[in-house]
């Protein structure tokens, strides 16, 4: 038992390293000379090739790599070029807030998508059904960045009830934080919810034709007990399945929400990095957000496992 | 008798699964078809020039839909975008298509170490998300239609990977497959000849899906400005450049959304319309 | 009624990587701590003329040679060290050796630095320059403590009126002001410099009242409709940003002046900044801007749009079908204003292969640096750059030993030669087209209405914020 | 039968889709204490028939007529859902034909009977509800019904599961039992537990039952009254002696004929009921008559053992059917262990034994037949004999090439000699293939032309005419397709044919044409034969030597009649005594 623990641990943590070489060698290809970028326009090119020195810039690939996935096992991510200060911190506190944004999205998401997917099932042959199901097709072709450009200009710009964009720490003022999160979540938010349940609505279609639903409802269960009783945790598995796909690529994927509302979260810090060649920096974030992926395929994973007993146990 | 009754059995499926909502995919996408193909040969004003004395006209006779900062025709450009949205999406899936079926369909055929082996390599790349494959190619090779395709197509391939091998180890378990083993073919034969056709209805949905994904991230990526540059109209940059003159004429941000949703919903739909037509439960029993 | 609201939110564009500017290029730093949290000898007021600070008076020798400072007593950094002639010399004898950025060459003029007594600092230079007591109101000329050094990239100390209580990379800086400041204490006790990447929700946060001032709109669409809303203001002034469409004098395409005029006459100028800029800026001609004294407006006149005269010079160079290589940096105004020169230069027969690369890093590589390309788009921010620009290793490849020895007299020369010199050597870059000079970028601030003191140009790369009250 | 209004009366049903009528107006009444058996073709309507009864019609299916319920004042058909909630799993229950999907997947299997009783209070509690279920499950036969209960679906054999859907439909001792082929999936012991189960139920409590079925044995058994359909009308009905023995209707004297494996036709030809459309039948005089095999089959038949007859406990195992000569096929000491797929995060995946050190011969031309209950390692064990899976253990020579270890290479030309038919006729056709490329899948270095010739002449001998050769799979019938796989097969001339269940997944109408049209071939073709059934009738009528296997074990090995008449091992005389023959009905029905 210990030995497949540890040997899933183990193939995890080769996937990380492995992970963390492709990112390595994809960055170290990237054009653009961080200590000209550092100096400006001004600095000589002696000057800049100093820096570069000093920068460690100039040593081979495979030693700058493992220097720095060195420090990376040790919880050192090394120290940003452009800042000068350790990237962990920074990494951290835009991966908190990416996090908390993209969770607080997904669970608007979810409490919008599972009844709309179950409503647009049951009633897939009514016309209130068909309609629902409409407005979700037609929410999942809006652009997420539209919908936020609109939530902006209604809620703050016209309205002024809410900030138009911007980030408090919840420690700080959980008021202003909770102000500060409610339209970029709800844009982040309403364009999942709407693929999300088109999910939902085909889990549910699907598992209201399986034929243990039939069985409910000849023990004389009504058909909305049936499915309650015996459906949704049937119809969970894939939706859950996208869920994982989903939080995997929201946390770049919001970055297009971050720049509409001027968030600080990873995806912007990524691309400012990358402005700005901040090479450490970027691996560092590149690293941690395949880690985050794989162990959020992990999870997904573990929690299958708990739902379904055909995975639990195999006879 | 016999023969014809299974005939009939055949057919009727295909006669109303997911009907009105493959029709209504097929008709807006045939729009956006229409589109690219016309612009292709004409548009009623040059999308790409600048009109300087024309700037930020609305909608009129002259100018259907009005005109942008630059003077350019709003109609035309919406025109001319289905191109590259078209483009973009058929390329990203096609890469994505290339690299993800084989991959899949090799893995799927080989449980096992191979299996495994193959599908971690999947876990690495679906940690690489379009989006982050698109801002650190951007920052390689330059950002551009070109780039933003390829990003989107590799962002996309596990996906295809993951559909093309589960399918595969369905198809595995056929007993034609055997058969086909039994009588000497190789893993190749069997690949090209049963596999592939077999799971290509999985794939096609996919693929639909997958397009309109590729649609809306074109459009986001080129709000982040590693899309397709300007002059070349896309929906995505229109939309962009049209948020800067929101409360000026707040209508040109209306046109390419539209655009766009159309294009999005009509692969939606069809999508969904494969989906029922190819899935055997939405289909009459046996 | 009540206390006044002394806190105030500004919206920036581009956020500071770190807050030291010795080592770290950029507009973004400076902005943010000079004149604010750093303070030099000298300051550059908001009409562009140079006036005292930490040095309550100077005087020149007759040879131009000897700077006497007189300096203001009892000024203390904000972490409680004292400010003497001792710091002077200490601070500006740093620069050689440990600043990196922001041109520590602009120093090269002084010879030796004296402190005479406590409040009285002796600069002599190796040779009389009028452009380095201008340069001394920038970054170089900053003040610091020995006591101070180790963190500058997060804990800078100065003698300004604010210091720095909190920042966030790519989100904000926050200031408050300094009780012990040594001058008059600003009206804003608080102030929140916010920065975004995207103009629109800059703009919008104004709407929505999250912030309070945005100081140099770069997207001047969201103009206009400040301009009819009472409840704001719109203040329009003088940057020093030259929009600038380079071409490279060394290259095969330009090396040709006739080939630069071409150009020169083939752009709509007005065009480019009707269509490009929505018609905010101002045509200059040169690089020089208005709060230069030695601007000359009839430069803007120099090449009018005149397409057959282009094609006349074109073909007088033997040139046909002439294809660039437009590499732009992928920044909103070159981005659009590129189309719009593309779209003329196609008029006259030149076809300019427009490449929009990443900026900074890939644009300062291949043409700032390696000088690949044939013509650019960027704006020229930096105060008094003419002369860098003049300098022929520089990515434009302007080679005049002329105007360069032009530049070095007037340097030297008394303050009035300074000025007929520099404009004659200005004069001479616009008629040899060493780049066409498109438009001054606008400084526009846009702001509550009830602001008072809002700096209106920006001859600096400062924003002084210390004369903004309510 | 007291009362004379019936439990169950059902008139002029009609269902149909929108497209078409599927029940043509069918009417029939069951009485209380009824026991009544619907038969018919599949795809005849039963199933339809009693989910319609239950109002569980598929929503794009729409049914009128009237369906009345003793003791209900309404038309079934137009009640109300909350009415019909509270009588289906109360007043009416129904088992479902499969029951692998019939049971929720998440949900432990002795709450899914109980809720059958919380839904219906007729349970005080969820607790009574409970131990309530297990008790059910133990009578059904639930080998540790406590343990059982608590575990889920995928954790039971179809056969137990079926047995569970059983024990939730008896849960509340329902007035009419629904039992749509209950039995399918259980071996012929355990099905007869269970009929004898639900025919005490009827008894006891005077449910009304409708028992559908293809399995004329089974109706015979169980019921009174039969009910034939044939494409969406009831045919047929009458007592079920009657119909048996004198059936009226041609669909219904076809089928009774072909259900019989131990009548036959002067060439030892079994009855069948084809009614050929595309197909002409197998001995038509255009094809060759076979030169009877017969000398080369009159072996010295090996002798009849059983594995528990070993002399020393410790000694070596039995090798079954030991040749003489040179045997066709040589298995020994073979042993095949699967490692079952991912097992839990804390658990390692479990060893599942296929094959258990099986050893035996099969000499060149026997018919050799291997019986055994579901899952006991068949398919497992023809797999490896066509080279399609690796042993863990043992060797096993084919024609004498050694199978185990070898590469695909060398076995190129043994995959011309050894051909396998599968199970399932529609699924062992690549549906998106030609039946002219589906024939020709085997044939190697050989021209287009030459192939289409040899295809041709595949299809007539198999019985098809030379214009199916451009349909699709999904465009025959089960037999049909049956035959191309065996077409398929027969191409490159094998000297030794597999066949895996190659006609348990077909109608009794259509087995019986394939079981002829193998005997023909083997005859012809002169083949070494190896026919894997759970079907005892079947193997007993098709092969001369038969194999009995039990948990991956061969327990018994002899000669069909001899192991049939005198089975030695325990597990073999139940399965002999629990099939259900002909004969026996025969009597039973006369008596
Ligand atoms: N949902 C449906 N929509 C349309 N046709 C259907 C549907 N379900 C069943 N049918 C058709 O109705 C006919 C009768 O089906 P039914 O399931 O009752 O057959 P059956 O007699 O039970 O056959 P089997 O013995 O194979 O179970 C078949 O031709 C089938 O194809
Ligand atoms: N690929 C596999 N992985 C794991 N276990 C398997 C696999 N194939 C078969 N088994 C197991 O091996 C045993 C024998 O299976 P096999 O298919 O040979 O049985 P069978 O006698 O053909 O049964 P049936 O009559 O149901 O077809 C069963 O317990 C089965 O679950
Ligand atoms: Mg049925
Ligand atoms: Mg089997």
């Amino acid at each position: 038992m210990v030995f497949v623990v540890l040997r899933r641990l183990g193939v995890f943590a080769t996937t990380v390293v492995v992970a963390s070489v492709v990112t390595f060698l994809m960055l170290s290809i990237l054009p653009g000379n961080a200590a000209r970028i550092a100096l400006g326009v001004q600095a000589t090119e002696a000057d800049v090739a100093a820096q570069a020195t000093a920068m460690g810039l100039d040593r081979p690939a495979i030693v700058r790599y493992l220097d720095w996935f060195g420090h990376v096992l040790i919880g050192d991510f090394g120290t940003s070029t452009v800042s000068r200060q350790a990237i962990g911190p920074e990494i951290t506190d835009a991966l908190g807030i990416t996090v908390i944004l993209v969770l607080t999205s997904v669970v608007l998401a979810l409490l919008f998508a599972i009844p709309f997917g179950i409503l647009t099932a049951v009633r897939q042959r009514k016309l209130d059904g068909a309609i629902l199901s409409g407005i979700s097709q037609i929410g999942v072709a809006v652009p997420g960045f539209l919908a936020g450009m609109l939530l902006v200009t209604v809620f703050a710009v016209m309205l002024r009830w809410l900030p138009a964009g911007g980030w408090v720490d919840p420690g700080e003022n959980f008021g202003e934080f909770a102000l500060h999160l409610i339209l970029p979540a709800i844009a982040l938010g309403s364009v999942q919810g709407a693929v999300l349940s088109r999910y939902v609505r085909s889990s549910v279609l699907e598992v209201m034709r399986e034929d243990f639903i039939r069985t409910a409802r000849a023990k004389g269960l009504g058909a909305g007990r049936a499915l309650f009783r015996h459906g949704l945790r049937n119809a969970a598995v894939p939706v859950m399945t996208v869920l994982g796909l989903q939080i995997a690529t929201l946390l770049v994927g919001a970055v297009v929400i971050e720049r509409v509302f001027s968030i600080p979260g990873l995806g912007s810090l990524l691309l400012d990095k990358v402005a700005l060649r901040d090479l450490p920096a970027v691996q560092g974030i590149v690293l941690v957000l395949v880690v985050f992926v794989l162990a959020l395929n992990f999870l997904v994973d573990l929690a299958f496992t708990l739902i379904d007993p055909r995975l639990r146990s195999a006879a | 008798m016999t023969a014809i009754k299974y005939e009939t059995r055949a057919r009727r499926p295909a006669g109303h699964g997911g009907g009105a909502t493959l029709w209504a995919g097929l008709v807006l996408i045939g729009l956006v078809l229409l589109a690219a193909v016309v612009s292709v040969f004409w548009t009623p004003f040059d999308p790409e020039g600048v009109f300087s004395d024309s700037i930020l006209l609305p909608p009129g006779a002259k100018h259907l839909l009005g005109t942008d900062s630059f003077g350019r025709d709003v109609f035309s450009s919406i025109l001319r975008g289905a191109q590259i949205s078209l483009l973009v999406g058929t390329v990203a899936v096609g890469i994505a298509a290339v690299l993800g079926v084989p991959f899949g369909i090799v893995a799927g055929m080989n449980p096992g170490r191979l299996d495994q082996f193959m599908m971690r390599g999947n876990d690495i790349s679906l940690a690489f998300p379009a989006l982050l494959l698109a801002i650190i190619f951007g920052a390689i090779f330059g950002a551009g239609t070109v780039t933003a395709m390829v990003a989107l197509g590799i962002g996309t391939a596990p996906a295809f990977a993951l559909i093309a091998r589960s399918g595969t180890m369905q198809i595995m378990s056929r007993e034609y497959v055997q058969a086909a083993r039994a009588s000497g073919k190789n893993g190749l034969f069997i690949g090209l000849r049963h596999v592939l056709p077999n799971i290509s209805g999985m794939l096609i949905v996919q693929a639909s899906v997958s397009f309109g994904i590729a649609v809306l991230a074109e459009a986001a990526l080129s709000y982040l400005g590693l899309g397709t540059p300007p002059p070349t109209p896309s929906w995505g940059r229109m939309l962009q450049d049209a948020q800067g003159y929101l409360f000026i004429e707040p209508l040109l941000i209306v046109w390419p959304g539209i655009a766009i949703a159309v294009a999005v919903l009509g692969f939606n739909l069809l999508g969904d319309g494969l989906r029922d037509r190819f899935d055997p439960k939405m289909q009459v029993k046996r | 009624e009540g206390e006044p609201d002394t806190s105030l939110t500004v919206g920036l564009l581009a956020t500071p990587g770190n807050l030291d500017y010795t080592t770290t290029a950029g507009a973004a730093i400076p902005q943010a701590l000079l004149y604010n949290v750093y303070e030099g000898l000298v300051k550059l007021n908001n009409d562009g003329t140079i006036i005292p600070l930490l040095a309550k008076s100077w005087t020149i020798s007759d040879d131009g040679l000897v700077y006497d400072f007189l300096l203001h007593d009892g000024v203390t950094f904000s972490d409680g060290s004292p400010f003497t002639a001792e710091s002077v010399k200490f601070s500006l004898e740093r620069v050689k050796d440990n600043w990196t950025a922001n041109g520590p060459a602009y120093l090269d003029p002084i010879a030796s630095i004296e402190a005479v007594s406590d409040t009285e600092a002796r600069i002599t230079l190796s040779k009389p320059s009028n452009s380095w007591l201008f340069n001394m109101s920038g970054p170089v000329g900053t003040m610091f403590t020995e006591s101070a050094l180790a963190d500058l990239a997060t804990a800078p100390v100065g003698t300004g009126p604010y210091t720095v209580s909190s920042f966030k990379t790519g989100d904000s800086l926050v200031l408050a002001a300094n009780a012990e400041y040594w001058g008059e204490v600003p009206y804003m006790t608080d102030v929140t410099l916010r920065y975004f990447t995207d103009a629109t929700a800059q703009t919008n946060a104004l709407l929505s009242g999250d912030i309070n001032l945005i100081s140099g709109i770069s997207q001047f669409q969201l103009v206009d409709q400040f301009k009819s809303n009472t409840d704001f203001q719109v203040l329009e002034g003088a940057s020093t940003g030259e929009v600038t469409l380079s071409m490279n004098n060394a290259s095969d395409a330009f090396s040709d002046v006739r080939v630069r005029q071409a150009v020169m006459y083939a752009i709509d100028r007005q065009a480019v900044m009707d269509t490009a800029n929505s018609g905010y800026g101002l045509l200059i001609g040169s690089m020089v801007p208005p709060t230069d004294p030695w601007y000359d407006e009839s430069l803007a006149d120099l090449y009018p749009y005149d397409p057959d005269r282009a094609t006349e010079l074109l073909a007088e160079a033997g040139v046909s079908d002439l294809t660039v290589a437009f590499k732009i940096p992928n920044l909103p105004y070159a981005v659009a204003g590129a189309q719009v020169v593309k779209d003329q230069l196609a008029k006259v027969g030149i076809t300019a292969d427009v490449t929009a690369l990443e900026f900074p890093a890939v644009w300062l590589d291949d043409v700032f640096s390696s000088h690949d390309y044939d013509m650019s788009l960027i704006m020229h921010s930096e105060p008094r750059d003419v002369n860098a620009f003049a300098a022929p290793t520089y990515y434009a490849g302007y080679d005049s030993p002329a105007v360069m020895a032009k530049f070095a007299e007037a340097d030297a020369a008394d303050a009035t030669t300074y000025i007929e010199l520099m404009k004659e050597a200005t004069t001479t870059m616009a008629e040899e087209a060493a780049a066409d000079w498109l438009y001054l970028q606008p400084a526009i601030s846009l702001a509550d209405a009830d602001l008072l003191g809002v700096p209106k140009n920006t001859p600096s790369l400062a924003l002084d914020l210390s004369t903004i009250a309510r | 039968m007291t009362d004379s209004t019936p439990t169950l009366s059902v008139t002029d049903l009609r269902v149909g889709s929108p497209f078409t009528e599927l029940l043509h107006g069918i009417s029939f009444d069951i009485a209380a204490g009824e026991r009544v058996g619907l038969i018919g073709e599949s795809g005849s309507g039963k199933s339809l028939t009693a989910t319609a009864v239950m109002g569980l019609l598929p929503e794009t299916l729409a049914a009128t007529g009237t369906i009345r319920l003793n003791g209900v004042d309404a038309d079934l058909l137009t009640a109300g859902e909350r009415r019909l909630n509270s009588l289906r799993g109360n007043t009416m229950a129904m088992v479902f034909q499969e029951p692998m999907t019939a049971l929720n997947p998440l949900m432990r299997v002795g709450a899914q009977v109980a809720e059958i009783m919380t839904v219906h209070h007729t349970e005080r509690g969820r607790r009574q509800a409970r131990q309530r279920a297990v008790e059910l499950l133990a009578q059904v036969k639930l080998p540790n019904p406590a343990e059982a209960a608590l575990a889920f679906p995928h954790q039971l054999s179809g056969g137990q599961r079926q047995r569970v859907m059983l024990a939730m439909a008896m849960a509340n001792d329902p007035q009419l039992l629904l039992c749509d082929e209950p039995t399918t999936a259980l071996d012929v012991t355990v099905q007869a537990e269970v009929l004898k189960l639900i025919g005490n139920l009827v008894t006891d409590r005077g449910t009304a039952l409708l028992l559908i079925t293809h399995d004329i044995a089974v109706v015979a058994e169980v019921c009174q009254r039969v009910l034939v359909m044939y494409q969406g009308d009831i045919v047929e009905d009458g007592p079920v002696g009657r119909v048996l023995t004198a059936p009226q209707h041609p669909y219904t004297q076809k089928l009774i004929a072909a259900s019989d494996l131990s009548s036959v036709d002067d060439r030892g030809r079994l009855h069948t009921m084809s009614m050929p459309v595309v197909s002409t039948p197998a001995a038509t005089p255009s094809s060759p008559r076979p030169i009877q095999a017969d000398a080369t089959a009159a072996l010295t038949a090996p002798p009849h053992r059983a594995a528990h007859q070993r002399l020393e406990p410790d000694g070596p195992p039995v090798i079954f059917n030991e040749a003489t000569g040179a045997p066709a096929i040589s298995v020994r000491g073979l042993s095949r262990q699967y490692r079952r797929r991912g097992g839990g995060l804390f658990t390692p995946a479990p060893v599942v034994h296929g094959l258990r050190e099986v050893s035996f011969d099969v000499a060149e031309g026997q018919r050799f037949g291997i019986v055994g209950e579901s899952g006991s390692g068949k398919s497992t064990l023809m797999r490896i004999l066509c080279a399609l899976d690796q042993p863990t253990s043992g060797t096993v020579d084919v024609l004498g090439q050694s199978i185990d270890g070898a590469s695909e290479r060398q076995l190129r030309e043994f995959r011309s000699q050894v051909q396998i038919v599968f199970q399932d006729p529609m699924g062992s056709l690549d549906p998106r293939m030609r039946v002219r490329d589906i024939v020709a899948e085997p044939l190697r270095q050989v021209s287009r032309a030459e192939a289409l010739v040899r295809v041709e002449a595949q299809l007539a001998a198999v019985g098809l005419d030379a214009d199916v050769m451009h349909r699709h799979p999904h465009q025959f019938s089960g037999g049909q397709r049956q035959r191309i796989s065996i077409a398929r097969a027969l191409i490159t001339r094998p000297r030794v044919l597999v066949a895996d269940e190659a006609v348990s997944a077909l109608d009794v109408s259509v087995r019986a044409q394939v079981l002829n049209l193998l005997a023909d071939l083997v005859d012809e073709y002169q083949l070494t034969l190896v026919f894997v059934s759970h079907d005892l009738g079947v193997i007993r009528h098709l092969c001369d030597t038969v194999a009995v296997i039990s948990d991956g074990r061969i327990v018994e090995c002899g000669p069909t009649a001899s192991v049939y008449d005198r089975p030695l091992h325990p597990y073999t005389q139940q399965l002999v005594s629990a099939t259900p023959s002909m004969d026996e009905l025969a009597r039973r029905i006369t008596s």
